[in-house]
């Protein structure tokens, strides 16, 4: 290795390992969190912005971890694609840590969610950056384990009883998918001696073998995603948790299975993929988008609301199979479609992380999340509510934000492909997060009702922190030309396809 | 008559160990049995991972695997250690040990404190 | 010789298979439990002969191993038999829970 | 032949081993049946030459989750062995046998149409010399894919944190799990004084041995836990505070080594390295925190929560 290799490594190396040493001393000295995280913020965030001077500079890198080259190692793989979650993921976790000093901040005597809070938000962003630069599958079975058990901790951390039947609800299916997709790693390990996504590339056929682990690997991955029909864990998962880890369970947690089976759909196992089951992964998005915008409306308290509206926007994620994998893969429009889904996934992640900051802020100052109470909230919390309105302009996928670049791309790509009728379930899907996100929006600049409780107040500087989110979101539309290049950095086939 | 090799005996046996744990973690509604399900799978997956790698006897048994499953028993071991402790908490709590959805109707009379 | 040594492992694990059928049986907890060690006892054996008959006699340790944690097994029954911590084979208190075991009467 | 008659005879009582935990109607006896089917399959690992799987499932697989589901099913109920209602097969239980066939049918069909094998055997044995481990599964977890291994090290922490955060407000602080008390001088008090000290030899030992046999800081941490708690429920000693400084040291004193050798690799350009020159100390040194920390975790995770509030 030349002393050339030493950016890269130092990169990848603060970016793998800044979180998990900030959880560990978290875990140690119990009451300086939040000193500690700022410190882990800074370690992984100049870590991050390295990695991506390199990639913009020189391209996609591999490393072998150890030296020891795949098959027999693991490689670490830098791309765009792994950059751009990595780098969302830093954003908001930036600001939910920023955000969370307050609720979990440390008193005179250590408190058990002060003390528990910290340690575990470090560890699931230490697992979301370990999952997305890893190339190889046993080892994201390990990243993905980390990442489950600290998410179902953090669901129950609030330790009621509603909160615990949601832990458990959601660890029942987590532990079903994590042995799914666990099978289908062995078994591909079994067949083909490696269990590296690039090597896999070249040696995944289409034998029984490979068919029952693309099957038991994409269930498992579905039942983590929350797909429909796998989605009944999350809205109460989601909703019970206080709001900073609710809006990691909610933007981030779901993006690494999505994540990982783009990696092995696109990747790993790109021959492999039938038209039939493209079909079927895009139709349960469907379902999925349907239902959850429906239930959506029917709630009347805002983190419901939140957590229904992300079962929908996860289903519409999958409509990058139907229309960037199997025969379309080779297609002009695929690239369109692809980038439309990580767009989305993107963006998606900083919208819905700043909507659930801002319904904590709510919940701060009126006590509780009943819609009725939200009256005239306008007055209290000005900033949050205009965070919470440009959140909900990137969910509803309207200009300029990056949820309309990412429908713009999906939907040019669906009638490109000849399928219109994803890029009529995207509308319908618009229009449906239109109508649920309405309600809450219009009563926040109601007038107050004569008898209710003034709100408390809220320090600036707190409300600050999902307006930077949301603004970020409508930042990715409106700068979306440079995104969309640098995710496309080292995709396979990109190259080919050349960039529009 | 050809004997059948230790690798296929028990690669057949780790299908049919997670067969038997599916229906287990599918039916049961008490927790605790799902969670034994739950270890029936897993290790019915590992045994199957590690006899479809002991096809070959004459070059010995592959070291991957067996540090794959390795692993894989301590994660289990993790996540049965969380999943039980949550049904403890939530048992002292609800006084039941099935969730709300599939608590049946006198069902949960035996599992309270 | 070695062919001898897998017979007569085959032979201790038919016992085994009896010892199951008394976990199954019972009627007791204690029963049960014992049923378990006995397994536990005809496992290490079985692991000795197994040793003997591959000469691989690294897996003694494990026979060392299974020994060592079936006596925690045994202590973990123990301890839960009696609720909260308390508990001691010799302790003359009632053992209500152990006894109603077969329970529908 | 009687190999096979060996193997087919252990298989048949695994599965009913299994099918026993699965289907029996008491919650006890089925947890009974899983410590059982732990040893057995603890068996079946040494007929598939994985002698280091096998010292696993025999300590954490038959022992510690064993202990855990005793001790939870001990905490949920007081009749600890109701059976559970019979709801006699309907339609769902048929639909859900019928699909968990298919579905073993489909993996049992994948398994015998796999392709020959190609394993890494070769590949590892090429580059065992510079792995700094004779044992090659000590090399593949230490070495090869020691990112998998720094990585559970930190499940297992993930998992003991999510016990903790089960506690009640109240009980913050305390010490972890319910006190136990035995009558000195009784059989429980004894065996707590004599089981321990082989324990401790038995544990150390296979982290010392696991870099030239089977054994290593997994296996090792597990029996040595083992002691612990031993020692504990025998009542000879009080579980840790989760204030307790020295303990939280103890937890994470492994993975922060671990990572801290991982970071330096950065100076020679690469992440996780082990110098070849060195590699045969630095992996010693690393198993031996590892175990220290994996050896406290696991013990803790068997304790659980905090449960009370101390008492001056």
């Amino acid at each position: 290795m030349t002393s050339s290799a030493l950016p890269p490594a130092l990169a990848l190396a603060l970016i793998l390992t800044a979180p998990l040493f900030g959880a560990l001393a978290a875990m140690v000295t119990g009451r300086r969190g939040p000193a500690i995280a700022l410190a882990t913020v800074i370690a992984t965030v100049a870590g991050i912005l390295t990695l991506l001077v390199i990639i913009a500079g020189d391209g996609a890198f591999t490393l072998a971890i150890g030296g020891w080259e795949a098959p027999l190692g693991i490689q670490l793989r830098a791309d765009g694609l792994a950059a751009g979650f990595i780098a969302t993921t830093a954003l908001v976790m930036g600001a939910i840590l920023a955000i969370a000093g307050k609720p979990f901040g440390s008193g005179a005597q250590e408190r058990r969610s002060a003390y528990t809070f910290w340690p575990l938000a470090l560890l699931l962003w230490g697992a979301l950056n370990a999952i997305f630069l890893s190339g190889d599958l046993f080892n994201l079975y390990v990243g993905l384990e980390l990442l489950t058990l600290v998410a179902v901790a953090l669901v129950g951390i609030e330790g009621k009883r509603e909160t615990l039947a949601a832990a458990l609800r959601y660890m029942m299916f987590a532990l079903m998918g994590s042995l799914l997709y666990l099978l289908g790693a062995a078994l591909l390990y079994a067949a083909h001696g490696t269990l590296d996504i690039a090597l896999l590339a070249t040696r995944v056929g289409n034998a029984p073998g490979d068919i029952v682990a693309a099957a038991a690997i994409t269930a498992g991955l579905a039942a983590k995603t929350a797909l429909f029909p796998f989605h009944a864990w999350l809205p109460p998962a989601h909703s019970g948790a206080p709001a900073p880890a609710s809006a990691m369970l909610s933007g981030l947690v779901p993006k690494a299975s999505f994540y990982i089976l783009l990696r092995f759909w696109f990747e790993a196992a790109p021959d492999i993929a039938g038209t039939s089951v493209l079909m079927l992964l895009g139709g349960l998005g469907a379902f999925a988008m349907i239902y959850g915008s429906l239930l959506a409306l029917h709630q009347d308290r805002l983190k419901l609301i939140i957590a229904y509206s992300t079962v929908a926007q996860l289903g519409y994620l999958f409509f990058v199979f139907p229309l960037a994998g199997g025969e379309s893969a080779a297609q002009p429009w695929a690239a369109g479609a692809w980038s439309g889904a990580v767009f989305h996934a993107l963006s998606h992640a900083m919208a819905k992380a700043s909507m659930f900051l801002c319904a904590g802020l709510i919940i701060e100052a009126i006590g509780h999340d009943r819609l009725p109470g939200m009256k005239g909230i306008v007055r209290a919390l000005p900033m949050t509510v205009f965070a919470f309105a440009l959140a909900a302009i990137t969910l509803m996928g309207l200009p300029p934000s990056g949820g309309f670049t990412a429908k713009y791309l999906m939907m040019t790509a669906s009638f490109a492909a000849g399928q219109p009728f994803w890029a009529l379930m995207l509308i319908l899907a618009g229009l449906l997060a239109a109508a649920y996100l309405y309600r809450p929006l219009a009563l926040a600049f109601a007038l107050p009702d004569e008898d209710a409780p003034a709100p408390k107040a809220v320090s600036r500087a707190r409300q600050a922190a999902p307006l930077v989110l949301a603004l970020a979101a409508i930042l990715l539309g409106i700068l979306s030309a440079g995104p969309f290049a640098f995710i496309q950095i080292g995709r396979p086939g990109a190259a080919v396809e050349g960039l529009e | 008559m050809i004997a059948p090799s230790a690798s296929l005996l028990y690669g057949l046996c780790g299908a049919a160990l997670i067969g038997l744990g599916l229906y287990g973690f599918v039916v049961h509604r008490r927790l605790i049995r799902r969670v034994l399900a739950f270890n029936v799978i897993g290790s019915g997956i590992f045994l199957l991972f590690g006899a479809s790698s002991y096809r070959d006897p004459a070059a010995g048994a592959d070291p991957v695997p067996q540090a794959m499953i390795i692993t894989g028993i301590v994660v289990a071991l993790s996540a049965t250690a969380l999943a039980l402790a949550l049904i403890v908490a939530y048992a002292r709590l609800a006084q039941s040990g099935a969730l709300p959805e599939d608590a049946a109707p006198g069902a949960d009379d035996e599992d309270r404190p | 010789m070695s062919s001898w040594y897998l017979l007569l492992a085959t032979g201790l694990l038919l016992t085994i298979g009896g010892a199951l059928w008394r976990v199954w049986r019972g009627p007791d907890q204690a029963d049960r439990m014992m049923a378990a060690q006995l397994v536990g006892t005809g496992g290490v054996a079985t692991i000795l002969l197994l040793a003997a008959a591959t000469g691989e006699w690294a897996m003694l340790d494990v026979a060392l191993v299974l020994a060592l944690l079936a006596a925690l097994a045994a202590i973990a029954f123990v301890k839960s038999v009696r609720g909260a911590g308390h508990g001691d084979p010799e302790d003359e208190a009632q053992n209500d829970a152990a006894r109603a075991d077969e329970a529908p009467r | 032949m009687i190999a096979s008659l060996f193997d087919l005879t252990l298989c048949l009582l695994i599965l009913a081993a299994a099918g026993a935990a699965v289907f029996g109607r008491a919650a006890f006896m089925a947890v009974v049946f899983f410590i059982v089917y732990g040893i057995l399959i603890a068996i079946a690992w040494l007929r598939l030459g994985a002698i280091d799987v096998a010292l696993a499932e025999a300590a954490i697989g038959a022992g510690l989750t064993g202990v855990l589901l005793l001790a939870a099913l001990a905490r949920i109920t007081r009749r600890i062995d109701a059976p559970e209602p019979s709801t006699g097969p309907d339609r769902t239980t048929l639909a859900t046998a019928l699909a968990s066939l298919v579905i073993a049918s489909a993996i049992a069909f994948a398994f015998l149409t796999l392709p020959e094998p190609q394993g890494l055997q070769e590949r590892v044995a090429e580059n065992l010399a510079d792995a700094g481990a004779e044992n090659p599964v000590t090399a593949v977890l230490l070495n090869f894919r020691g990112w998998d291994t720094l990585l559970e090290s930190i499940v297992l922490l993930a998992a003991l944190l999510g016990i903790w955060t089960l506690a009640r407000d109240e009980a913050w602080g305390g010490r972890a799990g319910p006190r136990h008390v035995t009558r000195p001088g009784g059989v429980l008090a004894q065996f707590g004084r004599v089981l321990p000290p082989i324990g401790l030899l038995v544990g150390i030992y296979l982290v010392w041995a696991g870099s030239k046999q089977p054994g290593g800081a997994f296996q090792g941490g597990t029996v040595l836990a083992a002691v612990w708690i031993v020692t504990i429920m025998a009542g000879l000693m009080q579980a840790p505070r989760v204030a307790d400084r020295a303990l939280r040291a103890a937890l994470v004193i492994g993975p922060v080594i671990f990572l801290a050798l991982a970071v330096a690799g950065v100076v020679a350009g690469a992440f996780l390295v082990f110098p070849p020159v060195h590699a045969g100390w630095l992996i010693l040194a690393v198993e031996a925190v590892l175990t220290l920390s994996i050896a406290v975790t696991l013990a803790m995770l068997v304790f659980g929560p905090p449960e009370e509030e101390e008492k001056p």
